[in-house]
């Protein structure tokens, strides 16, 4: 057993210091860093220099564009971007549906949809939850009916993040009505400017426009754009839902938000004295951190048995439920850091990059809006009990 | 030992009940928010008619001569409604404070307004580095001729954009930390060199900064004794602590009544999700969680009255800890079980979720009173 | 609304103020205070004297012998015997088989059991559960077939409470074997020194003796034995339980709990301070004394509901729940204050009442046994799970 | 980055469960606790045979020159069969106090003859009034010609009862609470003016309470540098502490198994009740605790040997703190789960349970730990 880093991983990790450095923009950064808003051009200003360096796709396959690394650069380079505050890459084509096409998609698939994912120019949504759906994904109702060379899409997808940018969904949509379930679900690749796609924004509580719902009204989609079998989709979704959760402990970036908790803590007074000085608060971000250490064990544990033959199992369900718990506490604790400031509402300062100067510290201003949002968490994805539904069944057995 | 209410108190409560029943859908209200003062007039009129204005003061000074449990029955149903009205902030704060500390003169210019629904009134005691200290105190006042000139900086003053006169806490002498030498002064929202920046909060209520640029104000502005302010401020913070625990308990009382009905109707694989257990397990700690909320609500309304401070002080504490805990448990629990719906703006759900996190944040959070309540505890022992 | 006592209630405590100090021997509060283990002749001696002042049966209407006592006298009095470290009262007769007989039990019965509950001259045993049915209580086994003038009754009860003391013990015995499960059932009361009757003991995790196996074979029963009709025990056996739970929250002993662990930390040091004066540990019992207090203001409001004429419904529940795990955090916070000094483990001093000398501290001795003993109290009385689905389906309708 | 075991570890790892396997049946343990030590001489001779006693120690020694993972393994072994010989005391404290602090001389006289089984030892660090702090010793050691003479009290000596030699730590100088002054001093068990007090412990160990009436030791009893025990002391119980961790986790799979086990065969209400979703999802919460907490012992095995002081200590709070609070929520859930055998000495899941809570109670317990590493962390931020 060995914890340190070798030679080539020292001088992978200094290349990729070195690249982000050079590409990602100062006021990009910023904004990760203060928790505010990006824009679209902001995302993809980012995820089109990785592009263009092979570094988007960075699980991909070698054969479909990948950089091939091991799952140490991988873990670097995640550690990495995340201290240097460089954007989170949109998943919905590089983890999603990129994966899906390459390994179910037909050749024309391949060549027609792989690069614009991998160099960033095209931006795709996600078309799985159903307003009556929730964790109950299988019970989807989106219909599409073959009309000669094409399927006519009637229905209707909710909590489709950032759909208001996209150029292309993927969707799950039931072909067969009479079939059981799970056995009448399709796979289909849809674009948005398609007359009949109608795309409304949700506002979420923390006041952001961050998810959409996606109306389809007698959508015609060419039967090119159906992945592998028409009633095959459920099995691809599987597939695309286990890739979702890889990942998805998020330690980077909690690791960059309790450091940035803890700077909070060293900023905010009590009775003259730093908050991190304070027996009990400080007891709360060491409670965190070590939640936290041991969140990254467990995730370094699953990918060194993965490197050594073992399959993704079930038990990635158990970094989906502690990293959204970290995650949310990280908020939490901010919210408790922050005292009355944060009370003041500035929708400006959050959502519309206004130069509006902040009403206590600018660490304030996002406390309480990233503490309501990220209780989504919790919920997106398959909700905590549902991860431990599956950890019940697939793990134990119960 | 009696719990119950008496006629007049179950009156006053059904007759809150109906206002935000009648007045306060949860459209209403996000149209009330939007308007130039986050509330409304013919509201708070409504209030004045209703003689809920007057409740907590002497009938001299128009008032009805009520207490705690009174204000308390109010606020509860106010959180139920999530009502905007500033009746923390003019009735309970600064109207309490001028009741409790004021001069005569003070009482007859401000009390019979105020009860009449004529006058705004907020309190200003936090500053940027005080934190929940309230003797924490930078902005000072200091003696020129008969009366005092301010400066300093006030923050997240509560109703600071509606209010007529603000009540400020300042350092007539002492240290930065000390408790002596805070001095309260009634200050007029037009008075020279006081400057604010409005703002709306993250629970549709508004509240204001406010700089002061050496404020002029007479001898007569100062509320209650000159350097014993802190007291006086103690006392109407403590009592406004068990009204804001009150409003959290409505609040609860709504998050599980929709989330009950939410996990009732609404179905996933087939069943009411309420057919879970662990989802029934859930909503029953949500329910032991309200319940018990409420019952320190009852405590402290009972013993706010009482004359050893120290029991003030563990009551208005040990409330404020339980409202602290439940109401993030309530209100994250609601969200979860309501599902993705849960972190919209377009159920009410995320709105009680926003106030009961707001509430835990003023007059001293969750762990600021379990320390307060720690040390009065250990000082006994 | 009104906190305060009335004078005839500051008399009435005056008085049982003055009943314990002349009442309660020294040596048996001692033992209390420090949670020792009492013996048979402890809590007989405390109860008859209890009984000879006709206090013990505090809950029994006045024609059965009963003190006639309103909801804020038995509060009081519950209140001051806790202070006053006065042996709590054996509830099987009192509590639980007391009320059975006086509310579905005939004259006879009446006459011939209720006085040597209400002077404690013989002591009960409960024989409800059985080692297969835990908190499925109705799938009993115990069998009691008609003979006669008798029933012969075969099979076993278990977590017989001090049932190495008892002189009767009241079953649930199943009648009926065709019946619906819950109809077979019937009530019976069984004198202990009846020929088949055996009491094994059951060792618990702190080493105590304070439950037991009692084995039944072929065991003959008077018919005159059987409360109420042959059949409706599953009846009488809810009606006990609902008796059972209350005063279950055990507030007055919680108080004396908290009390005793706030001497507990004032006397154990840490670097030189006493440990109450350390921030951590004062907020963990301070937190403990507000839980407690809101539990006694909701036991508070649904007595005086009761009072008020609401009956006793499922949400006694809560009070079952809050009350077991307050009683658990006690013991748990009792362990963490005395440090390395949890570990040494005296039986002698615990169980035989020696007179050897503590190796800590006297109330570290025992601290851990107590710790691991509480655990019961989730357990016992139908699980805070069972109590949960209680309030989930009769409060919640779930 | 290589977190498997090789070959050597994976070989030791099935042969210390063999030895569970075959030698630590539960009753088979609870025979051997009833015996005058407690523990059994033909084991300890075993784990001699198989070289287990001298994992950490130098291969000059006579051991095999191995480090903290190579002990953890044996731990958590030991942890599954709650082994009731004398490893943590003996090598793991003793031992290694000896090991990475005594003299050549006393390393000779001593390890070679612990690695073959033939010498017990034991550490006493902790007095009445010090609970976990290292440096509030008030044993004192004053200088008598060339040697010193020991006086004072030590509490919870575990293993104390059968120790050949007890090192002692005691103050040579300095105030009660100074760090700089402990020393630390090799005692016979025979040594004049040494009593013991020895009993058992809640887990079926034993220990001692040990009296030092002046008691006279040469100038080559001082283990490490006059005044500089702290650091050594610090150190061992650092290590000690990440082994015990080791041990609890072994602890927390045998209590899962077995709860897993009993959750899927016990029926209630005509089902096993694992199919109680409740039950379940504490079952699930069980496991992740376990995992996390294997994680964190990983994490420190790894991290123990770092040259920055800070960076071991901080591990070993880290671990101790997980273990703390994942052995409480595994050993309650436990117990809960198997209802009211549970909380019988039949079972050893009551065993288990008593094991890991007292577990958190050496070597400074979760909130020792928590506060430590927030120390540690802040002095950093």
């Amino acid at each position: 057993m060995d914890l340190n880093f070798t030679e080539a991983d020292q001088k992978f990790r200094a290349e990729v210091v070195d690249f982000i450095k050079t590409n990602l923009p100062a006021e990009i950064a910023d904004k990760v860093k203060h928790g505010k808003h990006l824009s679209k051009d902001d995302h993809m200003r980012w995820q089109q220099a990785l592009g263009r360096k092979g570094w988007l796709v960075a699980s991909w396959p070698k054969k479909h564009g990948g950089p091939g690394w091991t799952a140490t650069q991988k873990y670097i380079f995640d550690n990495v971007c995340a201290e240097m505050n460089c954007p989170p890459i949109i998943p919905f084509g590089t983890k999603m549906v990129g994966p899906v096409i390459y390994t179910f998609g037909n050749e024309e698939q391949k060549q027609r949809f792989l690069p614009g994912i991998r160099e960033s120019t095209v931006w795709w949504c996600q078309g799985y939850s159903e307003p009556g759906s929730g964790s109950d994904l299988a019970s989807l109702k989106t219909r599409a009916v073959r009309e000669g060379d094409h399927y006519i899409v009637n229905g209707s997808k909710t909590w489709t993040t950032l759909g208001q940018y996209a150029e292309w969904i993927f969707c799950l949509v039931r072909t067969d009505v009479n079939a059981k379930q799970q056995e009448g679900i399709s796979f289909l690749l849809i674009d948005m400017k398609s007359p009949g796609v109608e795309v409304q924004p949700i506002i979420m509580a923390d006041g952001g426009h961050e998810v959409n719902s996606v109306f389809f009204t007698d959508v015609k989609v060419p039967v090119e754009n159906l992945i592998g079998k028409e009633g095959e989709g459920w099995t691809y979704a599987k597939f695309l839902l286990a890739n979702e959760r890889s990942g998805i402990a998020a330690v980077p970036q909690s690791k960059r938000g309790v450091e940035s908790l803890k700077r909070i803590a060293a900023s905010e007074q009590q009775d003259g004295k730093p908050l991190i000085q304070d027996g009990a608060f400080r007891d709360k971000i060491a409670d965190l951190e070590i939640q936290l250490q041991a969140l990254e064990f467990t995730e370094l544990r699953i990918l060194s048995s993965e490197a050594a033959g073992g399959a993704p199992g079930p038990e990635v369900s158990f970094l989906k439920i502690r990293g959204s718990e970290i995650q949310q506490r990280i908020t939490e604790l901010a919210v408790e850091a922050v005292g009355y400031y944060a009370n003041p509402y500035l929708p400006g300062l959050l959502w519309q990059g206004s130069n509006e100067e902040p009403v206590g510290p600018a660490y304030a201003t996002t406390a309480a809006p990233r503490y309501f949002n990220v209780r989504k968490t919790s919920i997106y994805g398959g909700s905590n009990e549902i991860q431990k539904n599956i950890i019940a069944k697939m793990v134990l057995g119960l | 030992m009696d719990l119950s209410l008496n006629d007049d108190q179950n009156m006053l409560k059904d007759s809150v009940e109906r206002f935000v029943r009648e007045q306060y859908a949860f459209e209403t209200r996000r149209k009330n928010s939007a308007t130039a003062t986050g509330w409304l007039e013919s509201n708070w009129a409504k209030f004045a008619e209703l003689g809920w204005l007057g409740i907590p003061f002497s009938e001299d000074a128009g008032g009805l001569g009520w207490g705690t449990v009174e204000t308390a029955i109010v606020m509860e149903q106010f959180g139920r409604g999530l009502v905007l009205e500033p009746y923390l902030a003019t009735v309970l704060l600064g109207g309490e404070a001028i009741a409790r500390g004021g001069s005569a003169a003070q009482q007859q210019a401000i009390l019979p307004a105020l009860i009449e629904g004529k006058k705004q009134l907020a309190l200003a005691y936090a500053e940027k580095q005080s934190r929940y200290n309230l003797h924490d105190v930078t902005t000072s006042a200091k003696k020129e001729g008969a009366g005092y000139v301010l400066s300093g900086h006030k923050g997240v003053v509560f109703n600071g954009p509606s209010a007529d006169h603000i009540i400020v806490a300042a350092r007539t002498s002492g240290g930065q930390r000390d408790a002596k030498g805070v001095t309260l002064f009634l200050v007029d929202k037009n008075a020279k060199g006081l400057t604010r920046r409005d703002y709306p909060t993250q629970d549709a209520s508004r509240a204001s900064e406010l700089t002061l640029d050496k404020v002029s104000v007479g001898a007569d502005a100062v509320v209650g004794k000159v350097d014993d302010g802190f007291a006086l401020l103690e006392e109407v913070i403590d009592r406004a602590t068990v009204a804001v625990c009150a409003e959290a308990v409505g609040c609860m009382d709504a998050l599980n009544a929709a989330t009950h009905e939410y996990i009732k109707t609404r179905k996933q694989f087939g069943v009411p999700i309420g057919k879970f257990q662990v989802l029934q397990h859930r909503m029953v700690d949500m329910f032991t969680h309200a319940q018990e909320s409420r019952s320190m609500v009852l405590m402290a309304t009972l013993k706010i009255d009482d004359a050893d401070a120290a029991v003030r002080r563990k009551a208005a504490s040990a409330v404020k800890v339980q409202i602290g805990k439940s109401g993030r448990f309530v209100g994250q629990g609601a969200v979860q079980l309501h599902g993705g719906m849960g972190v919209t703006d377009e159920l009410n759900v995320s709105h009680y979720f926003k106030r009961l996190t707001m509430i835990d944040s003023i007059f001293g959070n969750q762990q600021f009173h379990l320390t307060r309540y720690g040390q009065i505890m250990a000082e006994a022992a």
